[in-house]
């Protein structure tokens, strides 16, 4: 069971408060009829995936019901951080000079 | 290769089992292969013995990052079967049945396939129309499987709990006799020793650092730990890790990775005769030749590379386990554990071609492909032997995630009302 | 008294005695003692057979890892259990044991002859054998693998029991009540942490209870742990015994389970057997302590043949002695303390044979002192005795060379081979391990969680280092915690240090291809199983573990794994660490299953959601269905009536008059604000601008990839106010779907969603009189057609309670719905149904309203759609908005596969010959092809329809909207049915009885 | 360890069901919070888990836009919402008959409600509130007092709690 800071409760809560949510920056295209079959499948199923630091999506959904931003490490499931929805994505280079 | 037998094994007996041979030689890479594997699960083993056997290519490499048979292959649940909705899955997952019918011979290797019959209950009504439709879709198909009166399923798994005021009450079950389940490590080793003799390299602790591709786009080879190798054709059965290998030849998959968990009972004599699963209740059981209860857990709802996975899934697990079958409260847990399995958008394998030439993958079995193996392995030889799809993989193609040509079971079985 | 209980010794109450019964034989044993122990005082050691072999076995550990002495217990009806450890299982009155896996008896076992057939039995045997003829696999090799597999006999009765669970927030916690535990505990508890000790045992104090022959502070070691006790208590710390850590979680999650009754005579009542705790800790400290390892010989299995330690546990803390002339195999110090204490409490010491060349001369010494011969440098070889050890063969070693064997006779043998440190817990973690060349044993390395590891757990040993080392792992978790701890060192006399040495099989002077040495002692794991594991190739540990099963017996490796290692590591030319260990993994030790289930079993298993209209049905005999986690009523059978006949009458009487429905399961949203248009217009593929306030629309969604997801009538409230319906199951989904679109897409839109479903109860009500019942009961709105026509939705007083009133219909019959507030759902449907009684009102279940609406086509979702049906698939495109530019799904409608032709389309099917086809039957064009057939489509609804006196179908055909009136085959098992495809519109189909 | 002594507990905590009360779920944008705040003259907490009392009217803070209302006179906040919404859009929902309120309270409510709530119940400071899980149901837990709780829990899911509590009153009368 995972514990996770909510940016908008700003409290660490456990995971069970929590509905996984997804890869995040995957905006959603301002004109999808506008996209090609190839851009529309990017955008439905391709996925990072990424093994190690991973940008992606939780709601607090047995709490404040907001959803919000995380990086986690796939492979130590360990948070490295959690911001609100609709902040840019972090560049954890710096994250990581700062520390 | 010491041909395996009672006899042999009897001979070996009276000489105190000195003479026994490696199953498999611990292989260095050579410079340069036909084809390279990436991955010695039971995928990407079986293929490699099928190229060999049936297509006569040997010069072949199989390279893993850890030891063979250690990623899904040795830790699933063993559950096989082939009653599924869609023609393309009921064709691809019964060829698998065929061949599983005579692994062991073919292989020399006893599998332990068993033909236990795999039942899967309705507990509502939308289940009952749900597999009656399986049912009849695998009746013409002629993939077996009939339908069971829950007084019929108790009869067949005396353990079952049919009672009217149960939460989730048993409606009936769906019972496919020709299914069951096979030793999992058996299966990596069967492979793996029948694919060496027959000249083909099994390279452990080697992982694959990156897929090389020309100028031209085309493959070239792999870096690995142990240096470059090159290879005019490279198939990647890396199940969970399909993404970031798949990443290194600038292919992006349509894949996330999940843990799944799954648990043993301590050992106890014969009391469960079958495979029984639940998907309402999310309980999937069998008993192993050893004794122990082997029960499939689900995913946790985050995408990992881990093996790890939390304590309330396995909860909630052993609870739907109890709910069915009341009389397990008392056993006790021995071991569980976790392994890391790749889910596409339609819950199908990604199984054939990709846009880069010399380039095929094996991918996407979720949270079932072992049931698959030997017919995964065997169509994905062909596809490799000949560069095109064989009849049976080839509407597995990551095109039809461009197309919407979905092959989703999960979806045809969707509940909602 | 017992023939080997010493009066005055161990921590078990002599004024009480308790009876229990092995295998029908009843013994006396005291109140403190575990079954293993009470039988050994009774001079019982043979206590189970093995798993393979079926050799006779007895105890080999005093502790938790036991990996021979597994017994099935109970307590009456429904609480028997198989392979409970009896060095675990305290006494309690009336507890009945019996051994396992044997025939007819523990002393005479037939399965013994396997034992005789060893050699046929080597590692991996049957993946080499059982293959011919093709067909005895099936019926006569796996049936016979699979009756000898197994220990103990599964329960085959319900348990009775109760399960609990609890959450624990904690600054600390400390796993391991030994010395080291105990300091950690007490130093962090000062600090003003909140702590939490546990451990596994029914006492804390951890070794200090086998080995209490130290001084402590002055006191006797006992007379310190009281005071330890005492002190904690005093200081908060939550002393939790009996109680196993048996996972160790991310990011500080660690499971307990404490056992609460096993252990009383009468356990009270309510109380649970069982009680998963998940503790969540700011640090964690682990002091595990140390196991200690047999060493691996010819004939290491013997009854009678145990660990060093555990004779010293049976006679320090249950005062038992484990036999009268002793034999000592070791190649570590604490075996000759317990061959000390041994001859302290009046037994024989034979002699002490050490596998090691020089050993400290103070234990020479103590050893000469109490008459002891040493033997250094010496192997064991062999031993005797059937049912119990008489004897055990030594041999001098000289430079490798086993020299002459002499017989030493002995009726325990006592064996030490090292102690491995525990770091089970440690390892769930992935925490690393490095190996340590001195001690030739694996310690903890590099963390990745906030613990702390302190003691025996991390190779030390002597009470004084392991206190101070407790201590300092308590100061430093508070560190950790920011509060500032101080230690108090304790000060220890007499301590006993040791240090011994890590051994693959000893040397012998017979073919080790004949000794049975074992490594692994329940699934008769031998040395020669690995040797031969490696030979056939399995280089890696894992390979060795999966084809010997080493470490995969129930002590889970606790006895095997480092021996196993160290005889891999051998033959494979390599250094341990080359080599490495396999997984632990969870749980540390065995656990109930009903411990995880806790209080989710039974009625509690899972939530069941019922609606403030549930009682009336229940009372009126309503038969329920489970939808999601609601039930709802399927029908309301009258007497006699079966299924059939109930939802006949339902329908027939709905269409003739007037039918009531609970629909209060049906989900609400509450779409609120300046923006709510433009959201519902980006939801749903319907248009919203122009639906007047007042009015309302079926409205369908779809996923992003096309395919319909829900489906639900939706009023406009007010310009700026839509009161959403969804399906009962989509309810949750369609919610965070929308606000997940709504937070993160268009974070923009002035608008708000708020769950209704449960603030609404809902009564449907239908048929040509359900206005006249109605009328009886509005005010403030008027019923006629043309004030209030099809598709309406209004505010006003039902039946004196606030509603939302709409006009609509799922049968297509004049059809209203009643929304009042959920406290007064019953009311209003009493309500209804006293008005309705004028007109035979009926109320109907779900099976009724899926005929009703299946003779109108109007689909259910998940049912006549599964998840790849698009709307044009369910001729559904008049529900699309064709002017809007967007909306969810619009873009995958263009995809390729999306606009092929002979896409399953949803028809209307009539069978020929007027039976009623099956739900899930599969239709076929030509009904002459052989198998596999080709399938066009499948049934999926299918009712006899009163109303049209015949069955009628809904099915997804390929290309069926362009088959109208064209035949299609459903091939059945007896016999192919032939049906006409049709509209799906069977009944009314202009419409006509809605708009009246 | 001679003895088998066990305490019991025969009143660990009491569940009661409290009255109907008018309540309310309100949402509005952040930055309009303090202005409607005005207008409805209500206290409208800015921190999550956050509570004031206002002429026997309760607010929760459930999230940076969300507040939960027991509202003292239902009539005048729904006119005063109505007043405001053109200027201030937002939005009030009634659902008072949602959710039932549960009070449990005694010695051991505080262990009652471990056996459920994932969360740090005990460090929860008095007089705060939190939306949260008590087993699989979600639940908006009041703290009232070192020793009493309000949960209100969804109509459906309250038998369900109730079973629970049950069952675990039971466990804690036991005295083990
Ligand atoms: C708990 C659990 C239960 C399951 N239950 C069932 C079931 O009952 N029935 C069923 O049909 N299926 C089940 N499955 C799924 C099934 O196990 C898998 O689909 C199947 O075993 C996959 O086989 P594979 O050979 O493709 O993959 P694996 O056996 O996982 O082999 C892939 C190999 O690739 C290697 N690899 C990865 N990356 C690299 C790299 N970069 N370089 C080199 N090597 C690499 C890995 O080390 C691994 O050995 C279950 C899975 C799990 C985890
Ligand atoms: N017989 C002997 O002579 C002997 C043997 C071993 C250790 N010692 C001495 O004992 C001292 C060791 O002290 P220590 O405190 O490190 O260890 P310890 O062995 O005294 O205490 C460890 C405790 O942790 C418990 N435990 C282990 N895993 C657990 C789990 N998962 N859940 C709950 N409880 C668990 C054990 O049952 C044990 O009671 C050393 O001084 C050593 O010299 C003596
Ligand atoms: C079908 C099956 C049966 C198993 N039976 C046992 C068993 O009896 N004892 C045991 O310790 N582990 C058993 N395991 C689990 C393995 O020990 C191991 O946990 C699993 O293969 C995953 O590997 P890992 O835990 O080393 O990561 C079994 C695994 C599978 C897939
Ligand atoms: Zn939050």
């Amino acid at each position: 069971m995972l514990l996770i800071h909510c940016p908008y409760c700003d409290e660490t809560l456990p995971e069970s408060e929590f509905a996984y949510a997804g890869e995040a920056h995957i905006n959603r295209p301002a004109d999808p009829s506008a996209l090609s079959d190839e851009e529309w499948r990017d955008y439905l199923f391709i996925r990072t995936n990424a093994r190690g630091p991973h940008y992606e999506r939780w709601r607090h959904i047995h709490g404040c019901g907001r959803f919000f931003n995380a990086v986690r490490d796939t492979v130590s499931d360990r948070f490295l951080m959690t911001y609100e929805a609709g902040e840019a994505r972090p560049d954890l280079t710096v994250k990581e000079a700062a520390e | 290769m010491t041909h395996f037998s009672a006899m042999s094994l009897l001979r070996n007996a009276l000489t105190g089992h000195k003479n026994w041979r490696e199953q498999w030689p611990d292989s260095q890479p050579k410079a340069e292969y036909d084809v390279v594997i990436v991955g010695a699960g039971g995928h990407g083993l079986g293929a490699a013995y099928y190229l060999a056997k049936e297509h006569g290519i040997t010069n072949v490499a199989v390279i893993d990052k850890g030891w063979l048979g250690g990623g899904n292959t040795g830790r699933n649940t063993t559950i096989i079967r082939s009653n599924y909705l869609y023609d393309e899955s009921a064709r691809l997952y019964d060829h698998a049945l065929d061949l599983w019918e005579n692994l062991s011979q073919e292989l020399n290797y006893n599998v332990m396939y068993s033909k236990r019959g795999v039942m899967m209950l309705a507990h509502n009504v939308h289940d009952v129309q749900s597999f009656q439709r399986h049912v009849h879709s695998n009746r013409l198909n002629g993939v077996d499987n009939r339908w069971l009166t829950k007084e019929e399923a108790k009869a067949f798994c005396p353990p079952l709990n049919i009672s009217p005021d149960a939460r989730y009450p048993v409606m009936g079950a769906a019972l496919q006799m020709r299914a069951g389940t096979a030793r999992h490590d058996a299966v990596a080793w069967g492979y793996a020793r029948a694919a060496a003799a027959r000249g083909v390299d099994i390279i452990q602790n080697c992982p694959v650092i990156a897929i090389r591709r020309g100028p031209d786009g085309s493959v070239q080879g792999v870096d690995t730990a142990k240096g470059f190798i090159k290879a005019k054709k490279v198939a990647v059965s890396a199940a969970g890790n399909t993404s970031v290998v798949m990443d290194s030849a600038g292919v992006r998959m349509p894949l996330e990775s999940f843990p799944l968990q799954a648990l043993v009972s301590e050992p106890v004599k014969p009391i469960f005769p079958c495979v029984v699963m639940s998907n309402t209740v999310h309980a999937y059981i069998s008993q192993s030749d050893k004794g122990e209860l082997v029960i499939g857990s689900g995913t946790d709802q985050y995408t990992s590379y881990s093996q790890r996975g939390g304590l309330p899934l396995i909860e909630h697990t052993v609870a739907a386990i109890c709910e069915v079958f009341p009389i397990f409260n008392r056993m006790r847990m021995l071991r569980k554990w976790g392994g890391i399995v790749d889910v596409t958008p339609d819950r199908s394998a990604i199984l054939g071609k990709t846009p880069v030439e010399g380039l095929y993958v094996n991918c996407g079995w979720g949270t079932g492909g072992f049931k698959a193996t030997p017919g995964a392995a065997h169509t994905l030889a062909w596809t490799v032997a000949k560069d095109e799809p064989h009849p049976i993989n080839a509407p597995f193609t990551l095109e039809r995630f461009t197309t919407g040509r979905l092959i989703d079971e999960a979806a045809a079985a969707a509940v909602a009302h | 008294m017992s023939r080997y209980r010493i009066p005055g010794m161990g921590r078990v109450d002599p004024a009480a005695t308790v009876s229990f019964t092995f295998d029908g034989r009843t013994y006396q044993g005291l109140r403190g003692d575990t079954v293993a122990s009470a039988l050994l005082a009774n001079g019982v050691h043979l206590m189970g057979r093995s798993f393979k072999y079926h050799r006779p076995r007895g105890v080999v550990t005093a502790g938790s890892e036991e990996p021979n002495a597994l017994i099935g217990t109970s307590r009456g009806k429904g609480r028997f259990e198989p392979n409970t450890r009896a060095t675990v299982q305290e006494l309690r009155a009336g507890l009945t044991t019996e051994s396992q896996n044997k025939w007819p008896r523990l002393s005479f076992d037939i399965g013994a002859v396997n034992d005789r057939a060893y050699m046929l039995f080597s590692a991996g045997f049957y993946y080499k054998t059982f293959m011919w003829p093709r067909s005895f696999w099936d019926k006569v090799y796996e049936p016979f693998i699979r009756a000898a597999a197994g220990l103990g006999k599964s329960p085959t009765e319900v348990d009775p029991d109760s399960y609990a669970h609890r959450n624990l927030h904690t600054d600390v916690l400390v796993v391991g009540g030994g010395p080291a535990g105990i300091s950690a505990a007490l130093t962090a508890a000062k600090s003003g942490a909140r702590v939490v000790l546990v451990d596994e045992n029914p006492e804390m104090g951890g070794s200090l209870l086998s080995d209490p022959s130290v001084r402590i502070d002055g006191r006797g070691s006992w007379a310190w742990l009281a005071e330890q006790l005492s002190q904690l208590r005093a200081v908060g710390v939550r002393l939790m015994t009996r109680t196993t850590a048996i996972g160790y979680y991310h990011q500080n999650f660690v499971g307990l389970v404490e056992r609460v009754t096993d252990h009383l005579d009468q356990p009270p009542h309510g109380a649970p057997r069982e009680r998963m705790w998940h503790v969540r800790a700011e640090q964690v400290v682990l002091a595990q302590g140390a196991l200690e390892k047999p060493l691996v010989f010819d004939g290491n299995d013997r009854p009678g043949v145990m660990l060093a330690g555990a004779a010293q546990t049976y006679l320090n803390r249950y005062g038992v002695k484990v036999g009268d002339n002793a034999a000592v195999v070791t190649s570590h110090d604490s075996a000759y303390y317990a061959a000390f204490d041994l001859v302290d409490a009046g037994a024989r010491v034979a002699a002490i044979a050490d596998t090691r060349d020089s050993v400290r001369p103070d234990l020479l010494d103590a050893a000469r002192k109490r008459g002891i011969q040493v033997l250094t440098g010496h192997t064991a070889t062999a031993t005797e005795g059937r049912l119990r050890v008489k004897s055990v063969r030594v041999n001098p070693v000289r430079n490798g060379q086993v020299g002459a064997g002499r017989k030493i006779a002995c009726d325990v043998l006592l064996i030490s081979g090292g102690w491995t440190p525990s770091l089970h817990l440690f390892s769930h973690t992935k925490g690393s391990l490095t190996w340590d060349a001195d001690s030739r044993t694996f310690l903890p390395n590099h963390k990745t969680e906030a613990c702390q590891i302190a003691g025996a757990g991390r190779g030390l040993w002597g009470y004084g280092p392991v206190l101070e080392d407790g201590v300092k792992a308590g100061m430093a978790a508070a560190q950790a915690l920011g509060r500032s701890a101080e230690g108090s060192d304790a000060r220890v006399e007499g301590d006993r240090p040791g240090t011994g040495s890590s051994q693959k099989e000893l040397p012998t002077d017979r073919s080790p291809g004949k000794a049975k040495a074992f490594v692994d002692y329940q699934n008769d794991v031998t040395a020669k199983d690995i040797r031969l594991a490696v030979r056939e190739g399995m280089r890696s540990i894992e390979h060795v573990k999966r084809y010997t099963t080493n470490g995969m017996a129930t002590d889970q490796g606790k006895m095997s794994n480092i021996n196993g290692l160290m005889i891999a590591a051998d033959a494979l030319g390599k250094e341990p660490p080359q080599v490495g260990l396999t997984t632990f993994r969870p749980p540390y030790t065995p656990t109930s299953f009903g411990a995880f289930a806790g209080y989710h079993k039974g009625a509690t298993f899972e939530i069941t959601r019922k609606t403030p209209i549930d009682p009336w049905a229940e009372a009126r005999g309503a038969v329920f269905e489970p939808v999601s986690l609601w039930r709802r009523a399927w029908y309301f059978p009258q007497a006699g009536e079966d299924m059939h006949a109930a939802v006949a009458r339902e329908c027939r009487m709905t269409r003739a008059s007037v039918g009531m429905f609970d629909a209060s399961t049906l989900g609400k949203i509450e779409v609120a604000g300046p923006d709510a248009v433009e959201f519902m217009n980006r939801m749903y593929t319907n248009p919203w601008t122009k639906l007047a306030p007042g009015r309302c629309r079926y409205g369908l969604l779809l996923g992003e990839d096309g395919f319909i997801r829900d489906d639900g009538v939706i009023g406009r409230m007010s310009q700026d106010l839509f009161h959403v319906t969804t399906t009962t199951g989509g309810a949750a989904r369609v919610m965070n779907m929308m606000e997940d679109y709504l937070q993160t897409e268009w974070p923009d839109l002035d608008v708000w969603l708020t769950s209704t479903t449960e603030q609404w109860a809902t009564v449907a009500l239908n048929g040509p009189n359900a206005r006249k019942v109605l009328e009886k009961l509005v005010e403030g709105q008027d019923l006629s057609d043309e004030a209030f026509p099809h598709m309406s939705v209004a505010e006003c007083t039902v039946a004196g309670l606030p509603a939302r009133l709409f006009r609509i219909s799922f049968t297509g019959e004049l059809g209203f719905e009643v929304n009042v507030p959920a406290r007064h759902g019953l009311q209003l449907w009493k309500a209804i149904h006293d008005a309705g009684q004028q007109y035979d009102i009926c109320p109907y279940g779900t099976e009724t309203m899926h005929v009703l609406r299946a003779e109108k086509g109007y689909i259910i979702v998940g049912q006549d759609t599964d998840g790849t049906v698009t709307p044009q698939d369910a001729g559904l495109d008049w529900a699309i908005g064709k002017a809007k530019k967007d909306f969810v799904g619009k873009r995958s409608l263009s995809r390729p596969d999306i606009v092929a032709p002979n896409r399953k389309q949803l028809v209307g099917l009539l069978t020929e010959d007027g039976t009623k086809l099956e739900e899930g039957a599969q239709i076929v064009l030509d009904p002459n092809q052989s198998l596999p057939m080709t399938m066009a489509g499948h049934v999926t609804s299918s009712y006899d329809s009163v109303a049209l006196g015949r069955p009628i179908a809904m099915a997804v055909v390929t290309g069926g909207h362009g088959m109208m009136g064209k035949t299609v085959h459903i091939p059945m098992p007896n016999g192919t049915i032939r049906a006409t495809v049709t509209s799906t519109n069977f009944y009314d189909p202009t419409g006509e009885r809605l708009k009246a | 360890m001679t003895t088998q002594r066990h305490e019991f507990d025969p009143t660990p905590f009491l569940v009661e069901e409290l009255p109907w009360a008018p309540r309310f779920s309100l949402r509005v944008r952040p930055e309009h919070r303090a202005a409607l705040a005005g207008a409805l003259s209500l206290e409208l907490p800015s921190k999550v888990g956050q509570r004031s009392t206002a002429a026997g009217t309760e607010v929760l803070c459930l999230g940076p836009d969300e507040w939960t209302i027991l509202a003292q006179d239902a009539d005048a906040l729904t006119t005063a919402s109505s007043a405001a919404y053109a200027q201030i859009p937002h939005s009030l929902v009634e659902i008072s008959d949602r959710e039932i309120t549960l009070r449990i309270s005694g010695a051991q409510a505080l262990t009652a409600l471990t056996t459920g709530c994932p969360r740090d119940v005990e460090a929860m400071p008095v007089g705060t509130g939190a939306r949260t899980l008590f087993d699989t149901a979600t639940i908006v837990l009041w703290r009232d007092d070192r020793q009493s709780f309000r949960i209100d829990v969804w109509r459906s899911f309250l038998p369900h709690v109730h079973a629970i509590l049950d069952q675990v009153l039971v466990e804690l009368k036991s005295g083990l």
